[in-house]
């Protein structure tokens, strides 16, 4: 029994194993995440930066299985939540297991609540979807939850519809919808991007609270690193549809390894220093149609390519505790290792 | 010499130089339309008295939060809009009420760059033409001669001159960003607005965008009035910055100032709430209260007393003018 | 930094394309559009070169002359598709008809358009009083049924005008109102487009911006809304010349030859002097649809962003 | 048939039973509902002193009948009523006692006097007050000078005597002969009543069918009167009903419908038909092509110029000469039509035999040969011919344009005859309401026009044809046929003959026969479709029998 | 709400006037007048038609019969049918619920078609279904109506008997009993189907679209994350959104039905408010015609207010005051 209950302990809540995301473009499938393997322990807040484009979204979507159908499909690799595999759920099954398990908020919260019903009906919803309540009982259910993350009024509030809210306040909405049925994990794809800064503060203090009295764990998608070094515990780097990066808070704004990483916190200016010139990334990310098969996917904008980079695929791999990079230039395999940490990595 | 005081010795140089332009009790106001016969209900005070200046080759940076007039500002400094009430001195000049060619002819001098790098660009122009047009609009040019100038000008902002052929939909958001700032280059005008240039930008291609928009304000001798609602972009870009809410300025300072010594409280919250990224410094958050008000109906007295955690009951009697409470450093707050 | 460019360097076709030849060939790619096209191309053609070819049709090439030897007479190898009740070859009829339909419905679509992008476009982009009294005066437009106003116009103007441009002015002076009002909520948001205050403050007049930076944006919009309303004229010529209020009955348009349906004996009687102009009707009236939905697909602005 | 003279009639009918032979076949049956078609939805004024349109009145001899009839030789008959006169001035009438209405009253003369008088009646918005204005003072009662018209004097219930502002050949066949129920109209004021309750919806008469039900302006249930007056009737029931002209054929064929008139051109397709039956009888109605020869002044009533343009008489006769008149009405009228050479309808006793007129049989050489006699030839060799002063000839012809498409082609075919003799010709297709005002109005623009008119029982052609009349559209102007015409009606020239009476309208029509004013161009003849299973019927120029011996097998 | 609708109906009296002033012009510009076919030697005579014509005041100055004629109207009096000779109001009314029944009859088979196809296009697009639904549609649109309308006759009522071949009504049966209601239905379908097919085809087309294009937005997405069944998304949450735009077609649908009936009505031998307007203009009753119009641009009228009303109650973003 304890040894069960042990091992049990040491289960990550959910477990990501080399994910591959593909879309169909023109009868083919390419590939938007890549391999992608972490882990999200109970309790625990993963942020997930990187630019856009580089398949944050698209993996967390393909956690919920949320993938626009017929067009995106998981080609390979396990999630497993709770130590079950659910990558291979039907529609029927996930549904039992999305908003009650795993719940999500998004980006737009202009665009995510349907305009057509009251927010009262939208919350109800998601409660009658897994519990047996009745209409009136998940009503009450919703106001308290509504009231749960902030907003005033909140039983007047259960009978507007969506426009009749500003956008901070319909973020609530959604986030009062995304605990209403105590889920042990909430995605927040970029929750705070349209926001203010002033409203994105209160947002963030909200989740987490949330988070603290719901014992939940949350993968927060940003590309903002400020809001990363704010909530998170620990973070993930995608570039490409690849992790590059991956450590705890602390330790990548200290000693951020992967050159990527390294010019994402160059190029943001910020309020206490005062720089001439930022650092740039020149290019773009690649689209998932030519990306390059081989080789490291960031080395045609990297300022430390090497011309082995092209040639040879970097693997995610410890570089400290906890901390956890895919370059060669930390490679302990890679012979020229050696030199590369002499000369430092970074920029003059 | 180190960037610091390099920017020392820019501001100092700056308090020397004359106004390019200045703003007198600014009002703009968009009607509300109702009712059948659509007669004018109500106004949204987009901007309301605003007063400020901009010295020849400074930026003044504008920042606040959404919906709170910075646009409507920008646009109604450059005329596209028709000021309800206040003055507009360019170059001692008043614009306020020109209207016809003899606008026209005088929007030569300032342009503007826009937030949205997809919608600010006619899909159906080729960029050159794009870029030639301000230049044609006023004069006759020699076409191979004005050719070779964009193209140089492209080459200056950092674009290939093969994009002289092509259109607005083959480029991404940064170089999109970078035909318009061409664009508006194209007049040499003295100044240019530029409203959230790179905030629909990732923050790679934002930081080229700034350091680009950088070079030329010191290549060309520009005057900028940069408006952003990340403090911190507002900050990196600015000489003097000022705070909007609600359709009025709170503070205005320069940009050491203003982050050294927030005297307004709303600049403070805004302040403590950006996130750092920096671990090292987990700061004390003042989380404001609530919602920006509307401004079709905006509280009296303070805009701001309504979630200011010092309100008092003046507050919401009077508002408070534009003060200048230390020397460079004005803010419109009875506290001081 | 030099080695980086050359990463980036990605294979780029040399001369880049236009909003408008990127639509070009999406649209070629259409198959069903394609088809249409060139059925509508081929009609086209045998309804201008009509004259020419009639005297290869049949023996009897004039379509105005009555031969009360020869009428009814089911299709043989003289009448390819027989002769109607005035002992007029089908055939020959079918592509003069076509003249007729096509050009009623393109210079009344052609009218439609003008006229309504014209109001829609100054309503819009001026707004305020302009647009008010524009857009009430579309309304009353608009508020004339249609079918009706142009039965009591035609009546009226019969006579007056040269028969068949009474019915192609009537049909455009009362469809506008609609493309207007289109044109106007287009050109409302278009503008909304931080280009059109661009082109304002680079010194364009209104004018300017109208024409080349309003327009053209809105034109996919407008070509599309041609081709419906290309059908629609058609059909509407068809229909009021069935009933009698359409063009005069000496002018051979399909709704005319179609009118001879209404005949007890030729409905269920002769049907080949009803069944090709209803064929060719429909096919071209398909066929715009196709080319209209092609049209629709090819100019979508959203594949451009 | 049933018309004595008329070859050409009998030719048409060669290959169809004529309607004498169907009337004797098979025995009448009891019982039974016959389906009536109209072609066109009745408006729904159920009263013969009120009706427009000719589906109304088609509805209305179902269920009314008038008091005096017709023979098949358009001669007068006794009905309800028979009379008496001495000068054809002074009428005495005498009615059949027990004929009641469908409501149970019964037709007294105070009906037919209270029909009278509410035709003349200031308030009278119908268009029949000519078939009352001869009576004496009827016009003095109009006018509103007098409560009663002093003409007509009520005898007992049954006899009455009507007396006529003068004496003519005609006052009896141009009276007004419906009587109206007094008893159900007579509270309703003169100007309500063809609004009224009894005109749209609950209509009675004296006639074989009552009407049960209408549903308007698509059909109508009659059922079998049992106190008719006359006789016995067969059917148990009538319906009425609309057949478009396009769904005639599926109608009749698929059963549908048992008797309907036809339109010539769908003749062709019923034929062929094995449930179904034509019978065609003599119309009242012919074509012609007339010529403007002058203006009519409506003040004056009088034509007050003379239009120099078609004047010459061979110029006409050519133009005659040139149409193929019999191709043409083989094309157009497929054979239910006939070619005519006067303006009177060949059934009428007065009408001339072709034998004393000019048949202008086609002859486009002799056409030619008059135009070259009278000055019209082609001196510019442009194919055409130029008038006797050297100058452009050119005709312009007018036709009412409708919705049908037959209109134009039948024009056309006509500018083509003139066309091959060297008649430049060009047609004008006119919307049909502007034609006849245009016409009227003797507007410029009409030279030569395509008409038609339907003639009624009485043979008179005054109203057409004299000089003052705003009607004579050709502005025809020959005192000595006016004088004809005169003397025919003229009581002291003919008495009561009607024979002398006819040798004058003869003679007329000679004169008219050769002077072309109008190209006489085809009388129609009525067809009717009837499925077989329906017996009792006769028709002839006069219209149908009575609906009373009508019955159907099953 | 109330208020709104009393506001629009205040706002539609100009433009009736100015409706009104063009009807009556284009009216007393038409050629010929009611008594212009009454030529007929054989029951008439032309002293009868000028004395009728200064009854019926066609020589009054034009601004007096304007004023004569809008003055009647706007107190309901219509005038009276030139041809009929009962007030144009008693006409119209014995027409109005026979196109009425045809309209609204039309109205629902073209809506239940429509949504039935549209849902299972939207829901299944690009499929064999789909693509069959599409190519019914884009038949239905090409096919000019009174083709259809020929056709339809030829086929269902003549080839096959489904359907009787003209009028409203079974004469034989009794008012009001079921089998008379029964008889209507029979008579109405078949114009029905005709009328509504172009509408049919459209909305389909519209519908699938919509749905489409709403199951790709984000609240979809939102409400599979909080695992709603894909049923209930498309029933309840893309179908709620979809309907507004179709809802609204309603009120402009009816004037454009009636003004459709005119073809349709005058095949069937309908006898409606189609029927009587084309002929109307034939034997040109101008009283009839110009109440037909007047009634046809309120019509339009009303029908555009109510799409904006219906609007306002489907739509929670559009509040009405
Ligand atoms: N429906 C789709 N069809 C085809 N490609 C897609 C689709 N959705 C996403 N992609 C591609 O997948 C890649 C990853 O997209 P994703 O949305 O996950 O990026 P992201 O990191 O979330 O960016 P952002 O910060 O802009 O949200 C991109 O290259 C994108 O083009
Ligand atoms: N055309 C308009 N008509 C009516 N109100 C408008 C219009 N444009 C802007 N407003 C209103 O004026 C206020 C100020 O708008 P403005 O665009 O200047 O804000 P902003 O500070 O630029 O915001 P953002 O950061 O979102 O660009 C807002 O409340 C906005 O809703
Ligand atoms: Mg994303
Ligand atoms: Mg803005």
């Amino acid at each position: 029994m304890s040894v069960t209950q042990a091992s049990k302990k040491q289960t990550p809540l959910l477990q990501v194993k080399n994910l591959q995301t593909g879309f169909k473009i023109d009868g083919d499938y390419y590939n938007a995440v890549e391999g992608v393997s972490f882990d999200v322990d109970r309790k625990q807040i993963v942020g997930v930066v990187g630019e856009s484009g580089c398949g944050k979204s698209v993996m967390s979507l393909s956690i919920m299985q949320l993938l626009p159908q017929g067009i995106g499909k998981i080609r390979g690799g396990e999630i497993a939540f709770e130590g079950a595999d659910i990558a291979g759920l039907s529609d029927k099954k996930m549904n039992q297991i999305r908003g009650k398990d795993i719940s999500m908020i998004f980006q737009e919260p202009m665009t995510s609540l349907n305009p057509v019903f009251t927010i009262g009906y939208q919350i109800e919803e998601v409660i009658l979807n897994h519990e047996k309540l009745s209409k009136k009982e998940a009503r009450k259910r919703s106001v308290s939850l509504l009231e749960s993350v902030g907003i005033p009024r909140a039983k007047q509030i259960a009978d507007e519809y969506p426009h009749q809210l500003s956008g901070g306040m319909r973020q609530r909405v959604m986030i009062a919808m995304a605990i209403a049925c105590q889920p042990k994990l909430l995605i927040a794809d970029e929750p705070t991007t349209a926001l203010d800064v002033t409203v994105q503060a209160q947002i963030l203090d909200l989740l987490k609270g949330v988070q603290e009295a719901n014992d939940m764990a949350i993968i927060m998608i940003t590309h903002d690193l400020g809001v990363v070094a704010e909530i998170c515990d620990e973070v993930i780097v995608m570039y490409a549809g690849k992790i590059v990066e991956r450590s705890t808070v602390d330790e990548l704004f200290n000693h951020p390894k992967h050159p990527y990483t390294k010019l994402l916190m160059k190029a943001i200016p910020k309020m206490d220093e005062d720089v001439e010139k930022l650092a740039t990334i020149e290019g773009l990310v690649p689209s998932i149609i030519n990306m390059p098969e081989i080789g490291c996917r960031f080395a045609n904008r990297c300022p430390k390519a090497m011309p082995e980079c092209l040639s040879v695929t970097p693997q995610l791999g410890e570089t400290a505790p906890g901390h956890e990079a895919a370059c060669l230039l930390y490679d302990e395999s890679w012979p020229e290792n050696e030199k590369h940490h002499k000369e430092g990595v970074g920029l003059a | 010499m180190t960037t610091r005081d390099f920017i020392q010795d820019r501001i100092d140089s700056l308090e020397n130089r004359d106004v390019l332009l200045e703003i007198q009790n600014l009002k703009t106001y968009y009607p509300v339309k109702g009712g059948f016969f659509k007669r004018t209900v109500g106004n949204v005070k987009a901007v309301d008295d605003v007063s400020f200046t901009i010295r020849k080759g400074e930026t003044l940076g504008l920042v606040g939060e959404s919906g709170c007039g910075k646009s409507t500002t920008g646009r109604t400094i450059l005329r596209l809009l028709k000021p309800t009430d206040g003055k507009i001195l360019f170059e001692g000049k008043d614009i306020t009420k020109l209207s016809g060619s003899k606008l026209q002819r005088a929007r030569r001098d300032f342009q503007m760059v826009f937030q949205d790098p997809y919608a600010s660009l006619n899909p159906t122009q080729m960029v050159g033409d794009i870029i030639a047009e301000p230049i044609l609009n006023y004069e006759k040019r020699n076409k191979k001669e004005l050719e070779k100038e964009i193209k140089a000008l492209l080459t200056r902002v950092g674009l290939p001159e093969s994009a002289y052929y092509k259109y607005a939909h083959e480029f991404s958001g940064g170089q999109r960003q970078r035909i318009g700032i061409a664009r508006a280059l194209a007049l040499h005008p003295k100044l240019i607005v530029a409203d959230e240039p790179v905030s629909a930008l990732d923050v790679s291609v934002q930081s080229q965008v700034l350091n680009l928009l950088k070079e030329l304000q010191i290549e060309f001798d520009l005057t900028y009035l940069f408006i952003a609602h990340d403090l911190s972009v507002v900050k990196h870009m600015s000489d003097r910055i000022g705070v909007m809410y609600l359709g009025s300025l709170v503070e205005v300072a320069s940009n050491k100032d203003l982050y050294r010594e927030p005297l307004h409280p709303y600049t403070q919250a805004l302040i403590s709430a950006i996130p750092e990224p920096n671990t090292a410094i987990r700061k004390e958050r003042i989380v404001l209260q609530g919602d920006v008000p509307s401004p079709q109906n905006p509280p009296s007295g303070c805009p701001f007393h309504t979630r200011c955690p010092m309100a008092m009951d003046v507050c919401s009697k009077e508002k408070p003018p534009l003060k200048e409470v230390r020397p460079g450093h004005h803010v419109a707050c009875v506290l001081y | 930094m030099a080695s980086s460019t050359t990463l980036t360097q990605q294979k780029k076709p040399e001369r880049s394309l236009s909003p408008w030849q990127i639509a070009r060939k999406k649209f070629f790619k259409n198959k069903l559009a394609m088809v249409s096209s060139v059925y509508i191309l081929v009609v086209t053609i045998l309804a201008l070169l009509a004259p020419f070819l009639a005297p290869y049709l049949s023996p009897s090439p004039d379509i105005v002359k009555v031969n009360i030897g020869s009428m009814n007479i089911p299709p043989n190898s003289e009448h390819i598709l027989g002769t109607d009740k005035s002992g007029r070859d089908v055939l020959t009829r079918l592509f003069y008809g076509g003249r007729i339909s096509l050009l009623v419905g393109f210079s009344a679509t052609l009218m439609v358009i003008t006229l309504g992008t014209l109001v829609g476009s100054i309503a819009g982009f001026f707004g305020g009083i302009v647009d008010n009294i524009l857009m009430r005066f579309t309304d009353l437009v608009l508020n004339f049924p249609f079918l009706v106003f142009v039965m009591v116009l035609n009546t009226i103007l019969y006579g007056i005008v040269d028969g068949l441009w009474v019915l192609i002015i009537v049909i455009g002076v009362l469809s506008w109102g609609g493309v207007a009002r289109l044109v106007r909520s287009k050109i409302l948001a278009e503008k909304e487009n931080e280009y059109i205050l661009a082109a304002l403050s680079i010194g364009c007049s209104p004018v300017k911006v109208i024409w080349k930076h309003l327009l053209p944006n809105v034109m996919s919009t407008i070509i599309v809304q041609a081709t419906l309303i290309f059908a629609s004229m058609i059909v509407a010529e068809s229909a009021l010349s069935y009933l009698g209020f359409g063009v005069p009955q000496s002018t051979p348009s399909w709704g005319i030859m179609l009118a001879s349906a209404n005949e007890p004996d030729v409905l269920q009687g002769k049907p080949w002097i009803w069944m090709p102009p209803a064929i060719a009707l429909t096919l071209t009236i398909l066929s715009i649809n196709f080319i209209g939905e092609g049209l629709k697909d090819a100019l979508n602005p959203k594949s451009l962003r | 048939g049933g018309n004595d003279s008329d070859t050409a009639t009998e030719e048409a009918d060669t290959d169809e039973g004529t309607a004498d032979e169907k009337a004797t076949e098979g025995e009448a049956q009891q019982g039974g509902t016959m389906v009536y078609g109209i072609d066109a939805p009745p408006e729904g004024l159920f009263s013969s002193a009120f009706y427009g349109i000719a589906t109304d009145g088609e509805v209305i001899d179902l269920f009314d009948e008038p008091l005096i009839d017709y023979n098949e030789n358009l001669e007068p008959q006794p009905n309800v009523a028979s009379w008496e006169t001495e000068d054809n001035k002074v009428f005495n009438f005498t009615f059949e006692e027990g004929v009641k209405w469908h409501n149970g009253e019964e037709l007294t003369v105070n009906d037919w006097v209270f029909a009278l008088e509410t035709i003349a009646s200031p308030d009278y918005d119908g268009p029949r007050y000519t078939n009352v204005q001869t009576i004496e003072g009827a016009e003095a009662f109009r006018k509103g000078e007098a409560d009663s018209i002093s003409g007509i004097e009520v005898v007992s219930d049954y006899e009455i005597t009507i007396t006529f502002d003068q004496a003519r050949v005609n006052n009896l066949t141009n009276l007004w002969v419906y009587p109206l129920p007094e008893s159900v109209l007579g509270d309703v004021p003169v100007a309500e009543m063809s609004a009224s309750e009894w005109v749209r919806s609950t209509p009675i008469g004296i006639g074989p069918f009552k009407v049960d039900n209408i549903v308007a302006g698509e059909s109508l249930e009659l059922s079998k009167n049992e106190d008719y007056w006359n006789g016995d009737v067969n059917l148990d029931k009538i319906i009425v009903r609309v057949i478009d002209n396009s769904s005639v054929v599926g109608a009749l064929q698929n059963g549908d419908v048992d008797m309907i008139s036809l339109q010539p051109v769908t003749g062709p397709e019923v034929e062929p038909l094995e449930n179904v039956e034509i019978v065609t009888y003599p119309g009242l109605s012919y074509y012609f092509v007339g010529f403007k020869l002058g203006v009519f002044d409506n003040e004056t009533q009088t034509i007050s110029e003379e239009l120099p343009k078609y004047q010459s008489k061979e110029l006409r006769q050519a133009m005659m000469y040139a149409i193929n008149r019999q191709e043409w009405v083989d094309a157009f009228f497929f054979g239910y039509a006939n070619v005519i050479n006067k303006p009177v309808p060949t059934s009428h006793w007065n009408a001339a035999d072709d034998s004393e007129l000019n048949t202008y049989e086609y002859d486009p050489e002799k056409a030619k040969s008059l135009l070259d006699e009278a000055g019209y030839v082609d001196t510019n060799d442009d194919g055409f011919r130029e008038d006797p002063n050297g100058d452009e000839f050119v005709v312009k012809f007018s036709h009412y344009a409708t919705g049908n498409p037959t209109f134009e082609s039948r024009a056309q075919a006509i500018t083509q005859y003139w066309n091959e003799v060297g008649i430049q010709t060009e047609l004008e297709m006119v919307e049909v309401n502007l034609y006849y005002d245009m016409i009227e109005k003797d507007d410029p623009s009409i030279e030569t026009f395509f008409g038609g008119w339907s003639t009624a029982a009485d043979p008179d052609p005054s109203g057409l044809w004299k000089a003052d009349q705003l009607w004579n559209y050709p502005r025809y102007n020959n005192p000595e046929a006016d004088q004809l015409l005169d003397d025919a009606l003229n009581i002291d020239i003919v008495g009561t003959d009607q024979q002398a009476r006819a040798d004058l309208y003869i003679e007329w029509q000679k004169i008219v026969n050769e002077e072309v004013p109008m190209l006489y161009i085809a009388e129609l003849e009525e067809i009717k479709a009837l499925n077989k299973r329906v017996g009792g019927t006769e028709y002839d120029v006069s219209g149908q029998n009575n609906p009373a011996e009508w019955f159907v097998t099953e | 709400m109330l208020k709104y609708s009393i506001r629009r109906l205040l706002g539609m009296i100009p433009m009736l006037i100015l409706v009104s002033i063009v009807v009556f012009s284009l009216a007393k510009m038409m050629p010929g007048d009611s008594l212009s076919g009454e030529i007929d030697p054989l029951n008439t005579n032309p002293e009868y038609i000028a004395e009728m014509r200064e009854k019926l005041g066609y020589n009054d100055p034009i601004h007096i019969q304007y004023f004569d004629w809008i003055t009647g109207f706007a107190q309901g009096d219509f005038g009276k049918s030139t041809r009929f000779k009962i007030p144009v109001k008693d006409v119209i009314l014995e027409k109005l619920p026979n196109t009425l029944f045809l309209g609204l009859t039309a109205l629902f088979i073209t809506y239940v078609l429509a949504f039935m196809m549209g849902m299972y296009s939207g829901r299944k697009p690009y499929t064999i279904g789909d693509n069959a639904i599409a190519g019914i549609n884009y038949i239905m649109l090409a096919i000019p109506s009174f083709v259809a309308a020929v056709f339809a006759i030829y086929l269902f009522s003549f080839k096959l008997d489904w359907f009787p071949f003209g009028g409203s009504v079974d004469i034989l049966v009794e008012k009001g009993t079921m089998e008379y209601w029964f008889s209507r239905l029979h008579h109405v379908l078949l114009p029905a189907l005709v009328l509504g097919a172009m509408s049919t085809a459209s909305y389909t087309q519209f519908l699938r679209n919509d749905i489409i294009e709403n199951s790709r937005k984000d609240f979809v997405r939102t409400a599979r994350a909080k695992g709603t069944p894909m049923k209930k998304i498309y029933n309840v949450h893309i179908l709620r959104n979809s309907i507004i735009p179709l809802v609204t077609f309603l009120g402009f649908d009816f004037a454009a039905l009636i003004g459709g009936a005119i073809i349709t009505e005058s095949i069937f031998t309908y006898p409606g408010i189609g029927q009587l307007f084309l002929e109307s203009i034939l034997s040109r009753d101008y009283p009839t015609l110009m109440a037909l119009t007047m009634l046809l641009s309120v019509l339009t009228l009303v029908g555009n207010l109510i799409a904006d009303i219906l609007y306002g109650v489907v739509d929670p973003r559009i509040r009405l005051d």
